[in-house]
């Protein structure tokens, strides 16, 4: 059975003009569609890597199946049991299945506590175990991602690394014993020469201790090291999804193969493709029905503009692209 | 923009509403008579029964607050136990006197604090700056009942440089603000009450100007202008005073709120004939109806003053727009 | 959690501020030892040679003078040390919990409760301070918990409106987010991750809310609308003011306007280290 | 390529005073920026590429210090010039800056256009209608709307802000623009689109540009000749090609391990053990000896001092003759975890 299910989730927001423009300009009130009709599995032991530029609800749905929004439409199921309706008590419980990795090791941790008690919180707010228990399962969480307890225990994160706060992150995820880890770009503050330090780090203790994963990220190159499946997120709109390899080696939707054409190559002989879409990224804000992705796509048709064409569901694991007009693009179009 | 305006004046009638409420329950719960508050008992009979049917002191309480809140409105104010003449004719009188010295403190202050905070700034950890912060500081400790009676004690009584109060020499009433401008007597009479008053306020711009324009300072934007090759004096004012003085703006409010409190002792110590002074006279001697007017004209002053703060403070940050939307 | 040396260090690393601790604590001592300290009562007629000991300029028997009533102003300045502590300590500290919670719950949750308690502060901002003590104490009476009252009742507002703003802000950083991933209550949100980072900003506006509140006491007993049966600095003043021996009772004048000044300013100069620390851009560079 | 450098230093010390000791942010750097060549310089946080840009535009804070044997500029020795001479003919007339966060560059209170008039003007005499006009010009080289002139920074978007701040930049065709990470936060298709707009306008315009980043793709892609920073020091210095195609130093080694790629979907990467070094006190070893696998003992003791391999090739390292087997060895993710 799958973990998590997410079934036509959206998560939109309203925007509410002020008084004077509400009434002498008759502004009406406006919608930002931060996620529609989102459809999504996440299995047992995999990680899932979700790519996207800014804006396009990766955060978002990160935030969702965390449990700290709900989605104002469609349903999540983990387990085969509904959450995301779930409030208060039970919802404070279900979060400790979910953890999340968050993208700033300067921001994410509290700067007035010592890193011991960073990594406590979680279970002492919960009341997971008495005490002593709890030392115990911090010492052994912060050894696991290479911090030696005695040596880490009483220090700030202010006296830390960028690349140890980062660790710090990961034990405090981890020590709540989930069973899903949603990291959301958790490499991008950090250096380059140790990033990949922490990248086995994360993917290691992931079949140690049988966590799956959501790891989230704008940077396609680190996905392509982590990552098993990769789902491509457009303004909201899940456009592809597949196995890891295919997507980035044979991309079907034109927004996937720009994005994959975009990215930078560490070799100076290499000469990029000039991509072929046009226009800026907008935001969410009352998309037209249809494919967000259609004024920019050098394919789309009315077809496009009118509809948009979601994910198969009923085959979660296999290579898909939403478009209509994928029989249109050839390969040397890229 | 206008929205945000707009959304500040509703705001403010709010709590102009909520002001008087309370001043209105505060004296209802007045122990004793409460009759009191508008009819003294040294009037006679006739009259008193008469001004009780005007406020509808027999009524229920809902329906008295009602008649004062209407009396508010149409400036029905009541008299004065001790002259009887209307509180309105009053406060029309004192209110230009107030405002007249406010005036004059708040300019000083301002100017003065704003220019130095600039200057202090600029010339961080030098004497200016720590010698300025020192005296400020003190200052800003000092009540300003002290400065004034120092003030006094020096310059008046032991000098006699300066008259030791009043706002024109007695006898020499003026008529209109032009002929009171005109007069040396008045000059003479408003400077130790303006540097009382500014050397209080002095510290808070001041070293509030300082503060966020060393904040302004370590800004990414600053740098650019530097390396956009600006004249240091160009980077200083247009670029850091500017987004500086959004600090003092925001802070003007606060401080308006104090001001006018150091306004009722520096006018009663130099007996100015301001509404602080009325203040402070009508409520030793019980003039009820005097101080209930006079607070609620302070108060009118206080939420006035404020309300400019924000129209200024959205005409400084262009930023406003958006926060006003809901968007940012 | 950082305990009580950084406080000692935050202090410490200024001149200033270290001279104005160790002021407060001066003050703080002759309070709680001023009936001992004290010589005489604050309104005990003295005499010498048989005659009322009036308007003496300090000396080896009067310290610091007496008034045209022959008291003896060393004593009632002692003795108007603790009247002052207790107003500043008590509207200070209920001040600053009123405001700091009432902050940090408008500024964590948002929505329609700021709104109200925004609105509400917002009402508070529109009272002018001293006349409302003057009103409230012409009304009620001369009495010290009146005074106390009337301060708290409004003083908060400061507080309260800045710590909002700063728990807004610390409310955006991840690090919130993540405790209320790892299952924190809101409650535990608010008092354990939360409030420590505006401790700084919490201590600065408690001491000036101690600044503001004697200062204000001071005020309105100087204008007469303080206890007429508790000796207060501003008091002091007030008779000396009503006794029109200003122009020869120099001494009656220093006395307790040094007093003031010198406790208000080591308020201020401690309070000016704690801004240091609460903005940290002024340390910087 | 023209062989005369516009800009040439050598020896650039910074060293900042603070109350913990000095840190040397820049140590004997030396480089030569020819006319229009892009330069790159690479380095994570904290090597000391911002601390050079800030030298080189004296815009050091005062607690810092820098001392050089030459910065030549055109001729001018850049070390003597008087404060006013520099920032009124140098400062952007001739060098201009884009700078790292153009989110928060650009002041908040003025409309954008105004802000690259204000540029203008402060350098050349013209009236404000001819400066708009020049704004408009360059708005359309970068392409954004020139009506867009009169917004805020605030209703920009991150993309649209670079843009903007490019085209300040090109405002007076300074001889050298120095980019501070001009893509770093960017989505990967406005950075995309960004590098390409920045590459058309070094073709166009006879300007030198000195990019730097923590990005090797993004240096591979866009220059002529690369710096490898680490520790406040040039580690290696070579053509592109020549850098890429054959690395000298363990540095360049690890990063490029470091550094994943989409064409290689899958391979191993490999970290760099260890933290970056504090730089406080007297430097007199090789900045990267406690990371680096390849460390003799004279490492420890001695800073290397810059070999020449080929022209335009230089690194600085003691076993620069033996680059042909560590850098099989580096290969290897044992030769860098285990050896600690």
């Amino acid at each position: 059975m799958a973990l998590f299910e997410l079934k036509n989730v959206n998560r939109h927001f309203e925007i509410r003009p002020g008084l004077v423009s509400r009434v002498l300009h008759r502004h009406p009130t406006r919608w930002i569609k931060a996620v529609e009709a989102l459809n999504l599995t996440l299995e047992e032991d995999e990680v899932l890597g979700i790519a996207g530029e800014s804006g396009c609800g990766k955060s978002t749905t990160c935030m969702m199946i965390a449990g700290l929004a709900p989605p104002t439409a469609g349903e999540i199921h983990y387990r085969g049991k509904r959450v995301d309706n779930l409030e208060g008590e039970a919802l404070r419980r279900h979060r400790r299945h979910v953890q999340m990795i968050f993208q700033d090791p300067y921001e994410s941790l509290n700067p007035r506590f010592r890193v011991f008690d960073i990594v406590a919180e979680g279970p002492r707010a919960m009341a997971l175990w008495p005490e002593r228990g709890i030392g115990t399962r911090v010492a052994d969480i912060l050894f696991a991602v290479g911090l030696e307890p005695g040596k880490y225990n009483a220090r700030f994160p202010h006296e830390l690394s960028g690349g140890e706060r980062q660790r710090v992150g990961i034990a405090s995820a981890l020590v709540m014993e989930p069973e899903t880890v949603i990291a959301d770009e958790p490499l991008s503050m950090l250096d380059v020469s140790i990033r990949a330090g922490i990248l086995d780090l994360l993917r290691g203790l992931a079949q140690e201790r049988h966590f799956s994963c959501i790891y989230v990220s704008h940077d396609l190159s680190i996905l392509g090291n982590i990552a098993d499946r990769l789902l491509v997120m457009y303004l909201g709109q899940a456009v592809e999804i597949g196995p890891l390899k295919q997507v980035i080696r044979a991309p079907k939707h034109p927004y996937t193969r720009a994005l994959i054409g975009a990215v930078p190559v560490p070799d100076p002989r290499y000469r990029r493709p000039i991509p072929r879409i046009s226009g800026d990224i907008a935001r969410p804000i009352d998309p037209p029905p249809g494919c967000r992705f259609a004024p920019r796509c050098p394919y789309a048709d009315a077809s496009c503009r009118k509809t948009f064409l979601g994910l198969d569901t009923s085959d979660p694991l296999h290579h898909q692209a939403a478009c209509h007009r994928l029989e249109q693009i050839t390969d040397d179009d890229i | 923009m206008f929205d945000y305006i707009l959304r500040r004046l509703g705001y403010t009638l709010i709590t102009l509403f909520a002001v008087a409420t309370i001043l209105f329950v505060i004296f209802r719960m007045l122990p004793g008579d409460p009759t009191l508050q508008v009819i003294s008992p040294a009037m006679d009979e006739a009259v008193q029964t008469r001004m009780k049917e005007a406020f509808g002191l027999n009524d229920p309480m809902w329906k008295q607050y009602l008649i004062y809140l209407k009396n508010l409105v149409t400036l029905e104010w009541g008299r004065s136990f001790v002259s009887a003449q209307r509180v309105t004719d009053i406060l029309a009188y004192r209110f230009w006197n107030t405002l007249l010295l406010m005036a004059a403190g708040m300019c000083l202050t301002l100017v003065l604090g704003i220019g130095m905070g600039i200057v202090m700034a600029w010339r961080r950890n030098g004497p200016l700056d720590v010698c300025g912060t020192v005296v400020g500081l003190v200052f800003q400790a000092t009540p300003p009942f002290i400065t004034g009676l120092l003030l006094l004690i020096v310059l008046s009584y032991r000098l006699g440089i300066f008259p030791t109060g009043g706002m024109y020499p007695a006898g020499q009433r003026p008529d209109g603000l032009i002929d009171l401008l005109l007069m040396p007597g008045f000059w003479q009479r408003i400077v130790l009450p303006t540097i009382t008053v500014g050397a209080y306020y002095i510290a808070t711009p001041m070293l509030i100007m300082r503060d966020s324009m060393l904040e302004v300072l370590g800004s990414d934007f600053i740098e650019l202008a530097k390396a956009k090759g600006l004249a240091p004096s160009t980077v200083m004012f247009r670029h850091a005073a500017r987004n500086a003085l959004l600090g003092v703006v925001t802070l003007a409010g606060i401080m308006v709120g104090f001001a006018v409190g150091g306004q009722v002792v520096v006018e009663s110590l130099f007996s100015w004939p301001g509404m602080g002074q009325l203040m402070v006279e009508s409520a030793a001697s019980h003039d009820y109806p005097v101080a209930q007017g006079t607070f609620l004209m302070l108060a009118i002053l206080v939420i006035g003053l404020n309300f400019l703060t924000d129209v200024a403070y959205s005409y400084l940050d262009p930023r406003i727009k958006i926060s006003a939307t809901g968007i940012g | 959690m950082r305990g009580v040396g950084e406080h000692y260090r935050i202090i410490h690393a200024n001149r200033l501020s270290r001279i104005g601790f160790w002021i407060i604590v001066g003050f703080l001592t002759v309070a709680v030892f001023a009936p001992w300290i004290a010589p005489h009562g604050p309104w005990e007629m003295l005499f010498v040679d048989g005659r009322i000991a009036s308007l003496r300029p300090p000396s080896w028997a009067f310290p610091v003078g007496t008034t045209h009533l022959g008291y003896d102003l060393f004593s009632q300045l002692v003795l108007a040390t603790r009247t002052t502590v207790i107003i500043g300590g008590v509207s200070g500290l209920i001040s600053i919990l009123i405001g700091a919670n009432i902050g940090l719950i408008a500024g964590y949750y948002g929505g329609k409760i700021d709104e109200i308690l925004m609105r509400f502060t917002d009402i508070l901002y529109g009272m002018p301070f001293l006349p409302f003590i003057i009103v409230l104490i012409a009304l009620f009476g001369r009495k010290l918990e009146y005074v106390i009252l009337a301060i708290v009742l409004i003083i908060w507002r400061t507080s309260a409106r800045v710590i909002r703003a700063q728990t807004i802000s610390i409310r955006q950083r991840q690090f919130i987010t993540a405790a209320k991933a790892r299952g924190c209550s809101d409650l535990r949100i608010i008092y354990r991750h939360i409030l420590p980072n505006v401790l700084p900003l919490l201590l600065l506006y408690a001491s000036f809310n101690i600044a503001w509140s004697i200062i204000t006491e001071a005020s309105a007993s100087f204008l007469g609308f303080g206890d007429g049966e508790t000796i207060s600095w501003g008091g002091m003043l007030y008779e000396l003011w009503l006794s029109g021996k200003t122009r020869v009772a120099w001494w009656w004048f220093a006395a307790p306007s040094i007093c003031i000044v010198l406790l208000v300013t080591s308020l201020v100069f401690v309070s000016r280290a704690y801004e240091e620390v609460a903005n940290p851009r002024l340390r910087k560079r | 390529m023209t062989t005369k450098a516009v800009l040439e230093v050598r020896d650039l010390n910074v060293r900042y005073n603070t109350s913990a000791g000095p840190i040397h942010a820049v140590s004997e750097v030396s480089f030569d920026v020819f006319g229009d060549e892009v330069f790159g310089i690479a380095g994570e946080s904290g090597c000391g590429k911002s601390t050079l840009i800030r030298a080189l535009l004296r815009l050091l804070s005062p607690n810092g210090i820098c001392e050089s044997a030459v910065i030549s500029f055109k001729g001018h020795d850049l070390r003597t010039m008087p404060d006013r001479e520099f920032r009124k003919d140098i400062l952007w007339r001739e060098i201009s800056l884009v700078p790292q966060s153009a989110m928060n560059s650009l002041n908040p209170v003025y409309r954008v256009g105004a802000q690259i008039v204000e540029a203008i003007r402060a350098h050349r005499r013209c009236t404000r209608a001819t400066a708009r006009e020049r704004v408009a010009e360059l708005f359309d080289v970068v392409g954004l709307q020139a009506d867009l002139m009169d917004s805020y920074p605030h209703e920009f978007s991150g993309g649209m802000r670079q843009r903007a701040m490019i085209a300040m930049a090109l405002a007076l065709d300074p001889a050298l623009i120095i980019m501070d990470e001009p893509t770093t936060g960017l989505d990967v298709l406005v950075q995309e689109r960004i590098l390409r707009r920045i590459r058309k306008i070094r073709d166009a315009i006879a300007s030198s540009i000195i990019l730097i980043t923590h990005d090797i793709a993004v240096i591979a892609e866009m220059c002529d000749r690369i710096a490898v920073m680490y520790g406040g020091r040039f580690m290696e210095q070579a053509r592109s090609l020549d850098l890429f195609e054959s690395p000298h130093h363990p540095y360049t080694l690890g990063l490029k391990n470091a550094f994943p790629s989409i064409h290689a979907v899958g391979a191993e990467l490999i970290s760099i053990p260890g933290f970056p070094p504090g730089l406080i006190g007297p430097q007199t070893s090789c900045p990267f000896e406690p990371r680096c696998p390849f460390r003799i003992e004279r490492c420890a003791t001695e800073t290397p001092q810059p070999v020449t391999i080929t022209e335009q090739h230089e690194i600085r390292c003691f076993r620069s003759a033996e680059a042909e087997s560590l850098r099989e060895l580096a290969k290897s993710k044992a030769t860098w975890h285990c050896s600690n």
